[in-house]
């Protein structure tokens, strides 16, 4: 695992969809640049030439400016190129072409005041049934626990997935609305009590890293994050393994 | 007519007073007091994020240690600031000023009305104002504390919290009631009171962006209405139109019946927090297109293709709104729904800043203060509506989304946009209030450092964004993209203690040149619009003689005329 | 205090409205969007749902001919209103307080009614915070008739204290400005009108579906 | 209604005796209860508390090692741990002196020590950090007035006076920031009652002679309770038995 | 007040009280069809067009939009448009936010 290296523009991606994001955000801000330095050559230029000075006087009549059209016809094109081909084909891939025939791993996410949980249906492959009314401070991801599917499943705080494996997850909340946000992946989505939201993510490197949550959700706000730890496949199979094997000695 | 007016006492006068001029002024001092409240808020916020965990010098150890521990900022208290700082500033600060004080005092005056069209519904829109303020502000004394769900109170988080919250609702509900009184009179004044020959194309810009705004106010602000008595409900009657079934808070399931939806809150919010957006940015436009027509001493460059845009602007804000919701799970059809009509909406915005950049081609620039704040507006302004094109996006909204980089770009549109518009307005129409020109050394240095300073604040903040870094984070240094960019959140916050010393000029000029003895003229900007037809400063009923109007707004440099201005109040022989 | 304000009383020549009434109806409008929102909450709440846990207003245990009666009070006391503006139109102020009077009345019997449906729903146990059905994934019913209603009958009785003053002080403006009294009657009708255009949409939501 | 009437005069019944208390005489103090709490039956499935995802400062003053939740613990001897025993009536009238200082809840390894205690109305509640990571106290209030203040790492003690008894059941303590970490504090007006242990025994000692209604409280096999009555210088002995048969 | 206009006014009043006759015959009407326990969407359906028959009556009778200034219509439109626009738009997103849940 390496040591990911933060900076003061977009931070590491790991994530396969992030690419087509990063593109997206460069290419509007040189974009934006382009506009903002095109206007403001303009005005500095219109600043010096056309100040206040004896002898001077502003012409009535006005210029005729048809350059301001085509800026303006500029700029809606290249907002609807921008729509056409970045934005809508990206995000429809994004959010809905679900990976479901590539072996995904599906996962769970629970959030709460103020920490993550993440389910893992065990090794059955089964997620165990849950319900409202088994929550509780030692059930935060309120399993049935007298369910043989969810006996072995796994609840931990930290979240793991192998890279190169498309990994579906299942957003719910308990109580207000939280945000899980990987910034690593390009991820942001919101959980929603009552709603359950599938998302989709698949990294392409290792890593170690942190889940944030991206939506006020009270005092604790700040403190709600939890790792991220990209493994090998190999590295993946043997914390699972750990993990099963641990749920075993509790089983008293 | 003035003399029965003055023969009023004090109170009536002053506090109650009907006159649409005096209503301006309450406006204007109780907004710039609330705006400075919210500012210094937002100051302790800004020692947490830059020191965290650390006491705040002097202030901390003067507040109690519900709030602080030994003089360090507890997060709540945090969440309380950050969520009274958005409200104190939108509702209490700049829509009051820009709305209430500017229109107020200056709507009148530009179409030659003797007063508002309903004098008494505007005091009372003053009073609900003053009322929500009050009720507000009153919040911080409560056991819990002040609202601390952000200024959004996105349910089911806002029904939970403490009581803050109820009073922070019954409080807008106050506000709203006052910005909605306010709104129909405009409407009405601008519809009804306008002078002979003021046709609706020879109104000035800034009376364009009233009307607009107004109906902003009267249309979108209901809905917000409606979700705060739906919230009330949910806080004090128990019912759940926000609370889903099934909620588990701290461990236990919280009694209510369930079936509500927590989106909901959202729709309603934003189908008012949009268009409010541009209740905030559309009057200052409209100021600084009247600091930049008389500046450049020539008319407006596409005077017509800009209010046009206007109204399509306040049209369309209605139909943008849930490019606020992309991350909440919303399906693709309806995201790209709302990522065209935001693409759409940038247009008429580009067209306006357009035209008022090409108005300074061919034109004999006056660096007054007051053309300064307008000039930086325009770049600012700029930066601020471009950052809005990618977080109008879907995709890149899944990384930007609730970052930095969205502080920075509503800040850029909001503070150094309208704030700056609002100095470029009170530089601009003091000698109309006050008949004292305000200085003009310490004006320019209140603006180069309130320049320098506001891009200090805000642009390190696009950087910490684009870096992932959340925003209402208490401490964003336990993430390590946020310890990452530590450097820029100090930065940040040491301008923003240099922007609160750079108003000291500020406040200084605004007292001290009040009393100055020696007078402005009458028209001391040489402006050719109705307001400077009347005294200075203007009494009771406004106008002396019934103005009439003879030709546009901004007939400046007129080919063949003997003065380099020809007033709209004038009748000149060509 | 004599500063003129134009077009209080004669209608503006462009517009051809007084100010007051395109004050009127500008606030109505906004109204349309307090009540618009609220309806289309009700929408939301509903469409996001069971079918099976929405219930019909008998369902729910509302009185459904009390509910039409109510109906019938404000329409009627709807061209009470009309009516008693009409009488003033043709200078019949003995009409007019009659006719007006009526309205009140009615008004303040629509209350009453309103107030006997909510007690004997308190009577009930059943209150804003009550979940239909009780137990399961109960939906908002309850809270949406509460605050529906009481919103409305709040509206009513704002309605009913703007047209007490105008009987029994406004109408001294008959001695002096009759098209003014005649025009403030008008406004206090539209509002009026309003109210009862409100309780049309949410009788059958209610109630009926 | 009647609810509200009778909590209404019990109020004013509170408030009438409270002002005849009489100071406790210690010489009176010669009964005792004692006993045990029995645990029969399949305790219940749990899992190991997992802080590493979360708090990697918190897992590494376990060592890394899980904890196991305190929910229900079962002692060796086949009692149950962290029950809370305490004189439900028959304790009234008296005005005991107050022992000195505050009730501690200590903060360490994000996990709560002591996990269930009792505590006198009218002392305070101080909560202590011994934590490298931020807390924040929550308390759930019935009767006495709920709370919620934050904790930083290193931050001074959170105190907070209990004005109204709350035992039954106790308050909860919590930390949302780390919603594992529980506790229940009992606000007793008397000083008759206890916790059971790791052998599962409890003692109330001190009694004046009398009739007694003892409850036993567990927080997820809720109450249970007996009636004892006890002479002068007498020591009876109780058992509780949980899973409550119903 | 001239003679021709309370004429009018007398003329306007026979066109109240028809307006009130039908206001009071459509209230029965949308009660009678709920007896008819019709499927849910067509009586949503039939409620809301009486309702909305009866709205219509009111406004333009009553408050004399029939009538009325075009100033005023076109408040209405503006008003009428965003509230189809409040009432479409958060429904279309509820609906999109169905089932996704691809397994």
């Amino acid at each position: 695992m390496n040591e990911p290296e933060y900076g003061w523009w977009l931070p590491p991606n790991v994530s396969v969809q992030g690419d087509d994001i990063d593109t997206m955000i460069n290419v509007i801000h040189w974009f934006m640049l382009a506009l903002f330095v095109g206007w403001g050559a303009f005005m500095v230029f219109c600043l010096v030439r056309f100040r206040e000075r004896p002898g001077h006087v502003a012409v009535y009549k006005p210029i005729k400016a048809g350059f301001s059209k085509w800026l303006e016809v500029g700029v809606a094109v290249a907002e609807a190129v921008i729509l056409a081909f970045f934005a809508m084909p990206v995000w429809a891939k994004i959010k809905n072409d679900f990976p479901t025939q590539d072996n995904p791993v599906v996962i769970r996410v629970v959030a709460e005041q103020f920490k993550w949980l993440f389910h893992y249906p065990g090794q059955d492959g089964k997620f165990g049934r849950t319900g409202v009314e088994f929550y509780a401070d030692d059930n935060p991801a309120g399993l049935d626990f007298d369910d043989e599917d969810g006996f072995d499943d796994i609840t931990v705080r930290g979240l793991h997935f192998p890279v190169g494996r498309p990994v579906i997850a299942r957003l719910t909340a308990k109580d207000v609305i939280h945000s899980f946000k990987m910034p690593v992946m390009r991820i942001t989505q919101d959980l929603i009590p009552g709603m359950e939201i599938p998302i989709w993510f698949e990294a392409k490197s290792t890593g170690k890293f942190q889940v944030g949550c991206a939506q006020l959700c009270g005092l604790g706000h700040y403190e709600m994050k939890a790792d991220l730890i990209i493994e090998s496949p190999e590295d993946y199979q043997r914390w699972l393994d750990e993990e099963h094997a641990a749920l075993g000695l509790d089983d008293y | 007519m003035s003399d029965e007016h003055s023969d009023l006492g004090f109170l009536r006068k002053y506090v109650f007073s009907t006159d649409h001029k005096t209503i301006g002024i309450q406006y204007g001092i109780t907004a710039l007091v609330f705006l400075f409240f919210g500012f210094s808020l937002m100051m302790m916020m800004r020692w947490q994020l830059a020191y965290p965990g650390s006491a705040i010098p002097i202030i901390g150890g003067l507040l109690p240690d519900t709030l602080v521990d030994r003089g360090a900022m507890l997060p709540d208290f945090y969440n309380q600031l950050g969520a009274m700082h958005g409200t104190i500033m939108v509702f209490m600060g700049i829509v009051p000023l820009a709305v209430g004080a500017f229109g107020n005092y200056v709507v009148p005056l530009q179409i030659g009305a003797p007063d508002m069209a309903f004098p008494r519904l505007n005091m009372m829109s003053y009073q609900a104002f003053v009322i929500g303020g009050i009720v507000m502000l009153a919040s911080f004394f409560l056991p819990g504390g002040a609202a601390s769900s952000g200024w959004t109170s996105y349910a089911p988080l806002a029904v939970t919290a403490t009581t803050g919250q109820t009073f922070w609702l019954i409080g807008m509900i106050f506000l709203i009631a006052s910005s909605l009184l306010g709104a129909l009179n405009f409407i009405v004044t601008i519809l009804h009171i306008r002078a002979e020959g003021l046709t609706f194309f020879r109104l000035p810009f800034f009376v364009w962006s009233q009307l607009v705004t107004a109906f902003l106010l009267l249309l979108a602000f209901p809905p917000l209405q409606a979700a705060a008595i739906f919230q009330l409900m949910d806080r004090l009657a128990g019912t759940s139109f926000f609370l889903p079934s099934g909620l588990v808070v701290g461990g236990e399931q919280i009694v209510a019946a369930g079936g509500g939806s927590p989106l909901l809150w959202q729709h309603l919010f934003w189908f008012l927090a949009h268009p409010e957006v541009y209740v905030l940015i559309l009057p200052g436009m409209g100021i600084i297109a009247e600091v930049i027509a008389n500046n450049t001493r020539k008319p407006l460059w596409g005077y017509r293709p800009m209010v046009y845009s206007l109204l399509v602007l306040g049209f369309l804000s209605f139909g943008v709104w849930a490019h606020h919701m992309y991350m909440t799970g919303m399906g693709t059809t309806m995201s790209t729904f709302f990522q065209i009509t935001t693409m759409i909406i940038s247009i008429p915005s580009v067209i306006i800043l357009t035209c008022l950049v090409i108005s300074l081609w061919g034109a004999s620039i006056r660096f007054s203060v007051a053309m300064l704040f307008a000039l930086a507006f325009l770049p600012m302004f700029g930066i601020g509506g471009l950052t809005g094109l990618p977080l109008g996006l879907a995709a890149p909204d899944a990384h930007l989304h609730d970052t930095y980089y969205v502080i920075g770009h509503f800040h850029y549109v909001v503070a150094p946009g309208t704030i700056f518009a609002m100095f470029a307005g009170i530089y601009y129409w003091y000698p109309k209030a006050t008949g004292r020109t305000l200085n003009v050394t310490l004006g320019k240095v209140h603006f180069w450092l309130s320049f320098i300073f506001m891009n200090g604040v805000f642009m390190p903040m696009m950087f910490e964004g684009m870096a992932g870094v959340s925003r209402r984070l208490f401490d964003p240094t336990i993430y390590d993209h946020g310890a990452a960019v530590h450097g820029l959140t100090v930065m940040t916050s040491w301008s923003a203690w240099c922007l609160a010393a750079a108003q000291i000029p500020f406040i200084i000029n605004f007292f001290w040149s009040m009393r100055k003895t020696e007078r402005a003229e009458e028209n001391p900007w040489q402006a050719t619009t109705l307001e400077w037809a009347t005294p200075t400063p203007p009494p009771h009923g406004n106008f002396t003689e019934t103005p009439v109007v003879y030709r546009g707004p901004y007939e400046y440099s007129v080919p063949g005329a003997d003065r380099d201005f020809s007033p709209q109040y004038v009748k000149q022989e060509a | 205090m004599s500063v003129v304000i134009p077009y209080q009383v004669e209608p503006h020549p462009v517009t051809g409205v007084t100010s007051g009434k395109l004050g009127i109806w500008l606030f109505l409008a906004s109204e349309v969007m307090l009540f618009g929102a609220l309806f289309s909450s009700y929408v939301l709440l509903r469409v996001g749902a069971a079918v099976e846990n929405w219930p019909t207003g008998v369902e729910a245990g509302l009185n459904v001919p009390i509910g039409t009666a109510n109906t019938l009070v404000l329409i009627t006391s709807s061209i009470t209103m009309v009516m008693a503006w009409a009488s003033l139109k043709m200078d019949n102020l003995a009409a007019f307080r009659r006719y007006f009077g009526t309205t009140i009345a009615l008004g303040l019997v629509f209350l009453v009614v309103k107030a006997f449906e909510y007690s004997d729903k308190f009577g009930h146990h059943i209150f804003p915070a009550t979940g239909w059905p009780e137990a399961g994934d109960p939906s908002v019913f309850y809270g949406l008739y509460f605050t529906l209603t009481g919103l409305h009958a709040l509206h009513v009785i704002l309605g009913i204290l703007v047209n007490l003053w105008l009987l029994f002080f406004g109408v001294a403006l008959w001695k002096t400005d009759k098209e003014r009294l005649t025009g403030r009657i008008e406004i206090a009708g539209l509002y009026w009108h309003f109210v009862d255009l409100v309780w049309i949409f949410l009788f059958p939501t209610l109630y009926l579906l | 209604m009647r609810l509200f009437l009778v909590l209404i005069s019990l109020f004013f019944l509170a408030a009438a005796s409270g002002a005849e208390d009489k100071p406790w005489n210690p010489a009176l103090g010669t009964a005792k209860v004692t006993g045990s709490v029995k645990f029969e039956g399949k305790a219940p499935r749990m899992r190991r508390i997992d802080m590493a995802g979360a708090d990697a400062k918190c897992a590494e003053m376990h060592g890394g090692e899980r904890q196991k939740p305190e929910t229900v613990i079962i002692n060796e001897n086949g009692t149950l741990r962290n029950v809370f025993v305490w004189v439900k009536t028959g304790a009234e009238g008296w005005k005991f002196p107050m022992p000195e200082g505050d009730a501690l809840l200590d903060q360490k390894g994000c996990m709560y020590t002591p996990h269930v205690q009792g505590m006198r109305q009218g002392q305070s509640l101080s909560v202590k950090t011994s934590d490298p990571t931020a807390h924040n106290v929550h308390g759930f209030g019935k009767k006495n007035r709920s709370f919620n203040r934050s904790q930083p790492a290193g931050a001074s003690n959170v105190a907070i006076r209990m004005r109204r008894d709350e035992a039954s059941p106790p308050m909860k303590v919590k930390c949302d920031i780390h919603p594992w970490m529980n506790s229940f504090v009992a606000v007793v007006p008397h000083p008759y009652f206890a916790v059971t242990g790791p052998d599962g025994s409890f003692e109330l000692p001190n009694l004046p002679p009398g009739t007694y209604t003892i409850e036993a409280w567990h927080e997820k096999y809720d109450v249970m309770e007996q009636t004892v009555t006890i002479g002068d210088g007498e020591t009876q002995t109780l058992e509780f038995t949980y899973p409550t048969k119903s | 007040m001239s003679e021709s206009d309370v004429e009018h006014v007398r003329q306007h009043i026979k066109v109240y009280v028809t307006v009130f006759v039908a206001l009071a015959v459509l209230t029965v009407v949308t009660v009678g069809i709920s007896y008819l326990h019709l499927p849910t969407g067509f009586a949503i359906t039939l409620a809301m067009v009486v309702a909305t028959v009866k709205a219509g009556l009111v406004a333009g009778y009553f408050m004399h939009l029939i009538s009325e200034e075009k100033v005023i219509l076109w408040v209405l439109l503006l008003c009428a448009a965003f509230l189809f626009v409040l009432f479409i738009l958060p429904l279309g997103t509820q609906i999109g936010n169905g089932p996704l849940w691809p397994l």
